[in-house]
């Protein structure tokens, strides 16, 4: 309110609109802490796009400022950090929640202060409760595991798959519609074991698996434990195909599992392959350049947002809060995961699925949806 | 004679100035912070609920001298208590105040039952127990699907409301949290000065010879959970209500050695020390947001020295709330 | 009315501390327990207060069994003890490590004083009137807001005696009360037990200070090997040839007793200074 | 039915050759300073990154590197996480040492979390992948299928621990630490130097953790900034089942808690006729914790605590 108070003052003032020479985007993840890996290399993707804007002169003269904040992956440091954004008026747009659970509790506090967010929690639930202020641009978990399961069907003729999941609220819902997609389809799932978020172990659960020989096992959680499973899957002679979510998605993947033990396994991300586009195949390079390692597992993301942010700012009527929230919602960006719509509730109009095997050291396009 | 007398009149003197000193930035602290934007009175809310934490952990740790390490589990319970009562979860939706005092009986029950198990373990042993069971309750709650909602937890919690009044905005949570801080604060003060509160310090420095003078260890030990556990849950239900959201991450263990180090740091068994210490550790954090993770580095080296330079804590035992009253009127 | 040992036994293992005690002790009387070390004295004070499980046989006061019950619960039948090293409630006041003691009386309406101000006052002010009067008798007075842990060592003695007699106990247990004390102090104490005399108090005593068991007490036990050696009046022990011959081994003469009590008040006058 | 079971006990004792590596450390310190050191599980991870650092620096690729570098890095991370355990004590728990005995604890909490940032800081958060120091081959045993890596940690963990054996009961620097464990005053009145025990102590405790570290990041192959709270949390539980501050009660207890971690992931689920799935594994771990605690308060193999020395004086 009290931003629309002081925007109509200035209009009363000016007349016409003032436009910033500089707006501030709230960039929000858990930089430190166990998940800092995760929230680190994912703002680093968004932000080598953005010094890449900002050194090509922004958008129309418009330049964009990151005020990044570290939230923990704890849901109250989460709301600290939406407050501090919404407090400050210079924040136009937030690229916010790296998990669900702080997304749960910060959501609200975005919708009260009409400050638009792209939100990064995939769960299902969150588009689903009304929220107006938020957009996801990333596919939602039903997306991501409709392709593995219809794959592991007809391609692999799997009958039986075995889940396991990290119980985190990641890990668990895309397993569960992973589960419910291969039975819709036909198959039987055997099992489901869940192991801790912490786990580096494997080879209890692997050696109970093994005496349940499914075809294919779906494993729903993050690096670095997806790398560890195949590892260790490989190593106790278990011979199903691994099935595994889009933290997969990265050269670590396949190089802290060891190359050996990972061929063949497959991940199914919103991404499509790195060779692409010429922009893409850019991406990698450039953030190697620029950070001195490897993208981490979500940092294309963090790319993409940043490139839905510039079709924002090129389409967005004023820079107002309202105004970049209208923009956000009604945008259609080309970005280096595919061009990007949002639906009313804010979720992907189409989201794009593909699925890679490991074939070498290398992902190789085996579906795409 | 009287040398000494001009000395501890002097003291006074200055005990007056630094009570008045002390007591004035609180009273206007208070007050300023709902004006404040909303940020920092969130900032302010996080804090009085650690405050609250410290309270009731406080009761365990610096009057009985017993080291627990799983206090968070009662704050988790006093959480989903509201969080199961208050929200679409099962469609329950009852009154703020009575989740209240639900949520302070399911507490000390919960306190009562992990009390019992761990009544003879003393020390190392003690903490590692009471550790264990504040990750069973954690793992429990992240498994019990169908109870708690798993790790996605619990969203959408009804707002608190008391006799009409809604409390959900940072300044109304705010109001709340003071009036229960202090009611607490008081409440427990008025406890340690009671008979049961010197049985816990006569626990805490001798439980043998306790035992000598008649103290049914055992009873007062109880007591000393179940009021800390009550007061954890009901921290609990207020966290749950001002977030609106819950889920197991907020209940690690890291959170119970967070509010331990609070107590330890500010000065154990004191009230004004677990507000010091709260200060420390939740707002300094928040203050120094923009150096990222060099303010966690600052903060573990900043506990060494500080634990070093004062090993008891920054406020000593015996500078209670009532030193501070007393130096105010000269007394 | 009578605190009584039948056949009592104690044993660790195989060790045998304690065995087959049998003996009465009478209220209005000062009992002293002696024997030399590791003669089990210590063990029936412990056992009675029951800081010690009874191995074997009973200890009833005034009829009712106390062995088997817990320690409070012998506590509050009437049982106050001090301990051989001094075991006070060091970070609590002087006034504090009294006024705990109403804790099984008062505890049963501490809900009242902590939300009822009016009765918690009333309550404070009636605590801290007994209390004070029972410094007062030990010259504690002017201590009563100290810490208890940074008393002088005799003092802290004396507010040991002072804590066990708060709630006005049946049997009294001193266990080495002198030990430590200087001889200005031991003075003070043998006045101060003969003044605590009274009808109904049963006191026991264990001490090395034969000068102090001489003069103070009316009966004495003497201990030998966990065994009852002989019991009887000061005046009987002392011209009793089996206990000199027991006690003292070869020597024959209660100056070598005074010399051993001697070395044992030396050994615990260091243990006292590194504490403090 | 038998594979299974071999392979499972093959994972059962290499996890808890790892623990008791950890559980070691702590029971020690605790043996000395009857002090929690919660710091001891960032040494288990210093260990890998020191090991790490090593081979970058010394060795450069870890391919067609011979055995004996190997333990030349082995040896220098080891030692340097030792003499880092050394200078934490002087500098974090001495000035400590007459305090209450909440101040060391907590003044290790301080220095875990200072390590963890200040390694995230300087290696980053990401997780680093770790040379395996072992080939990955394959054993068939009776069906069970047991790889080269675990066999090779067994050993050098059980070469590291017959190391400390002796060490602890055979050298004068053992005979030091013993004594200074059973009654610090004493040894002291006995002209024994305590400080150069507890240095002893904080030098072979983080040592040992740092080989475990570095076994575990090898065989996982993998090594982050905050693997050392799970794992040092793990092996702290397993020092306390066992008896904390006794050594061989270390050692038994953190391979009777990796034993109830693979059993209950095992047949949790199948005992409990599918009620309880392998993810309350943790908690039934605690339970057996808390159990043999009920049954044995100071741990399978601590001293119990006789009547005599029941003195119950505040600790803190």
């Amino acid at each position: 309110m009290k931003l629309i108070a002081a925007l109509s003052l200035t209009t009363a003032l000016f007349g016409t609109p003032v436009f910033a020479e500089e707006i501030t985007v709230g960039l929000a993840g858990p930089t430190s802490g166990p998940q800092a890996f995760f929230g680190t290399t994912w703002h680093n993707g968004f932000k080598l796009y953005i010094d890449k804007l900002n050194a090509a002169g922004g958008v129309n003269g418009v330049t964009v400022k990151i005020d990044q904040q570290d939230d923990q992956a704890d849901p109250r440091q989460g709301t600290l950090v939406a407050q501090k954004f919404c407090d400050d008026d210079g924040v136009i747009l937030g690229v916010v929640n790296f998990n669900s659970g702080v997304a749960q509790s910060t959501l609200p506090i975005y919708e009260d202060c009409t400050l638009a967010t792209m939100t990064f929690g995939s769960n299902p639930a969150l588009t689903q409760q009304g929220y107006k202020f938020m957009v996801r641009p990333v596919a939602n978990d039903f997306a991501g595991a409709l392709l593995p399961a219809e794959y592991a069907l007809q391609k692999l003729s799997a009958k039986t798959a075995l889940i396991v999941n990290d119980k985190q609220v990641f890990g668990q819902g895309i397993s569960e519609i992973f589960g419910k997609n291969f039975t819709a389809g036909g198959g039987k799932v055997l099992d489901t074991l869940s192991v801790a978020p912490t786990d580096v172990d494997f080879s209890a659960v692997l050696a109970q698996i093994k005496s349940k020989n499914p075809d294919v096992i779906y494993l729903g959680a993050v690096m670095p434990q997806l790398a560890l499973f195949a590892k260790q899957m490989h190593e106790q002679g278990v011979k199903a195909t691994l099935m595994v979510p889009d933290g997969g998605y990265t050269p670590e993947f396949i190089s802290q599992a060891g190359q050996a033990n990972v061929q063949g396994a497959t991940v199914a991300v919103q991404a499509p392959p790195l060779d692409a586009t010429p922009a893409i195949a850019d991406f990698a390079t450039q953030y190697k350049a620029k950070y001195g390692q490897d993208a981490g597992p979500y940092s294309i993301y963090g790319y993409a947002q940043g490139q839905i942010l510039e079709a924002v700012l090129k389409s967005t009527k004023g820079l107002t809060r309202e105004d970049m929230n209208d923009a956000l919602h009604a945008v259609k960006a080309d970005t280096a995961i595919g061009v990007l719509e949002f639906d009313e509730k804010g979720d992907l109009k189409v989201a794009p699925s593909y699925l890679y095997k490991v074939d070498g050291d290398k992902f190789t396009l085996i579906g795409t949806k | 004679m009287s040398s000494v007398d001009t000395s501890v009149q002097m003291r006074m003197r200055g005990g007056r100035l630094l009570s008045l000193l002390i007591l004035a930035t609180a009273v206007a602290l208070i007050i300023v912070t709902p004006f404040l934007p909303n940020y920092y009175v969130r900032v302010a809310n996080g804090l009085l609920i650690y405050i609250l934490l410290g309270i009731g952990l406080n009761i365990v740790i610096g009057y009985a001298g017993l080291l627990d390490l799983g206090f968070v589990a009662f704050y988790a319970v006093g959480a989903y208590t509201y969080a199961l009562l208050a929200s679409p979860q099962f469609d329950l939706h009852l009154p703020f105040l009575l989740i209240v005092v639900i949520a302070a009986a399911v507490g000390a029950i919960t306190g009562i039952l992990l009390g019992l198990p761990v009544l003879k373990m003393r020390g190392d042993y003690l903490a590692i127990v009471t550790l264990g069971f504040g990750e069973i309750i954690r793992i429990v709650i992240n498994n019990l699907d169908w109870l708690t909602g798993g790790p996605k937890g619990i969203a959408r919690l009804d707002k608190a409301s008391i006799a009409g009044i809604e409390l959900a905005r940072p300044t109304e949570i705010y109001w709340l949290l003071i009036v229960v801080v202090f009611a607490v604060a008081i409440f427990v003060w008025r406890m340690e000065k009671s008979i049961l509160g010197k049985a816990w310090a006569a626990i805490r420095e001798d439980q043998d010879a306790a035992r000598g003078i008649g103290i049914n260890t055992t009873n007062a030990k109880l007591a000393a959970f179940a009021t800390s556990a009550t007061i954890g849950s009901i921290a609990g239900v207020i966290f749950a209500a001002s977030q609106r959201f819950v889920s197991p991450d907020s209940f690690a263990l890291q959170e119970s050695v967070l509010i331990v180090l609070m107590i330890v740091i500010g000065g154990i068994g004191n009230i004004l020390g677990i507000v010091i210490g709260a200060a420390i550790l939740i707002l300094l954090p928040e203050v120094l947001r923009e150096f990222a993770e060099w303010r966690i580095l600052f903060l573990g080296l900043l506990m060494i020295v500080l634990i070093i330079v004062r090993p008891a804590g920054i406020v000593p035992r015996t500078f209670g709330p009532e030193k501070l009253i007393r130096g105010l009127f000269g007394k | 009315m009578t605190l009584v040992f039948h056949n009592l036994r104690k044993q660790y293992g195989s060790h045998v501390a304690i065995d087959d005690v049998s003996t009465v002790f009478q209220p209005g009387l000062i009992h002293g327990i002696i024997g030399p070390n590791g003669a089990g004295k210590s063990t029936l004070i412990n056992m009675t207060a029951g800081s010690y499980l009874v191995s074997g046989g009973r200890i009833s006061l005034d009829d009712r069994t106390l062995s088997g019950l817990k320690k409070y619960q012998i506590a509050n039948s009437g049982v106050a003890r001090t301990y051989q090293n001094i075991r006070l409630f060091d970070q609590m006041t002087v006034l504090e490590n009294l006024e705990v003691c109403f804790y099984p009386t008062q505890v049963g309406q501490v809900w009242r004083e902590i939300l009822w101000p009016p009765f918690a006052a009333k309550r404070r002010i009636n605590r801290r009137d007994v209390c004070m009067e029972l410094l007062s008798f030990f010259g504690l007075q002017h201590y009563a807001d100290a810490e208890a842990g940074s008393l002088p060592y005799g003092r802290q003695r004396m507010l040991e005696i002072a804590r066990a007699l708060v709630t006005n106990p049946r049997v009294l247990l001193l266990d080495e009360p002198a030990a430590g004390l200087n001889h200005h102090e031991t003075t003070e104490l043998t006045a101060r037990l003969a003044e605590l005399k009274s009808p109904d108090r049963i006191m026991i005593v264990v001490e090395h200070d034969m000068d102090l068991v001489m003069s103070v007490c009316d009966r004495i036990v003497v201990m030998h090997h966990g065994k009852l050696l002989f019991q009887g009046t000061p005046a009987e022990v002392q011209a009793s040839s089996d206990v000199q011959l027991a006690y003292l081994g070869t020597a024959n003469d209660i100056d070598d007793i005074k010399t051993a009590a001697k070395d044992r008040r030396a050994q615990l006058g260091i243990r006292a200074r590194r504490r403090t | 039915m038998l594979g299974i079971l071999i392979q499972q006990t093959f994972n059962a004792l290499t996890i808890g050759a790892i623990y008791a590596l950890i559980a070691l450390g702590y029971t020690m310190v605790y043996g000395v300073l009857r002090m929690i050191n919660f710091a001891h599980g960032e040494m288990f991870m210093l260990g890998a990154y020191a090991a790490f650092l090593a081979l970058t620096l010394f060795v450069g690729d870890i391919g067609g590197v011979g055995a004996l570098a190997l333990t030349l890095v082995f040896a220098v991370a080891v030692v340097g996480v030792g003499l880092v355990g050394v200078g934490i004590e002087r500098l974090a728990y001495r000035p400590l040492r007459n305090s209450n005995r909440l101040a060391p604890m907590l003044s290790s909490l301080g220095v875990s979390l200072s390590l963890v940032t200040g390694v995230q800081i300087m290696a980053g958060p990401q997780p680093v992948a770790f040379p395996s120091f072992f080939p990955a081959t394959r054993i068939g045993i009776l069906g069970g299928t047991v790889t080269l890596v675990q066999i090779g940690i067994l050993v050098a963990a059980f070469v590291l621990m017959a190391a400390l054996y002796v060490l602890v009961n055979r050298s004068r620097a053992g005979i030091i630490v013993r004594a200074v464990s059973e009654n610090r005053s004493t040894a002291q009145l006995l002209g024994i130097n305590v400080n150069l025990a507890i240095s002893l102590v904080f030098f072979f405790g983080p040592l040992l953790g740092a080989a475990g570290g570095i076994l575990y990041a090898s065989y996982y192959g993998i090594m982050t900034p905050t693997m050392g709270a799970v794992v040092g949390l793990k092996a702290f539980t397993a020092a306390i089942l066992g008896g904390i501050g006794s050594i061989p009660g270390a050692m038994l207890g953190a391979f009777i808690l990796a034993f109830v971690e693979v059993a209950g992931t095992a047949l949790l689920p199948v005992l409990s006729g599918g009620l309880l799935g392998t993810e309350y594994r943790d908690v039934l771990a605690f339970v057996i914790l808390i159990l043999v605690l009920l049954v044995r308060p100071a741990g399978i193999l601590g001293e119990p605590v006789s009547e005599e020395s029941m003195v119950y004086k505040r600790e803190f």
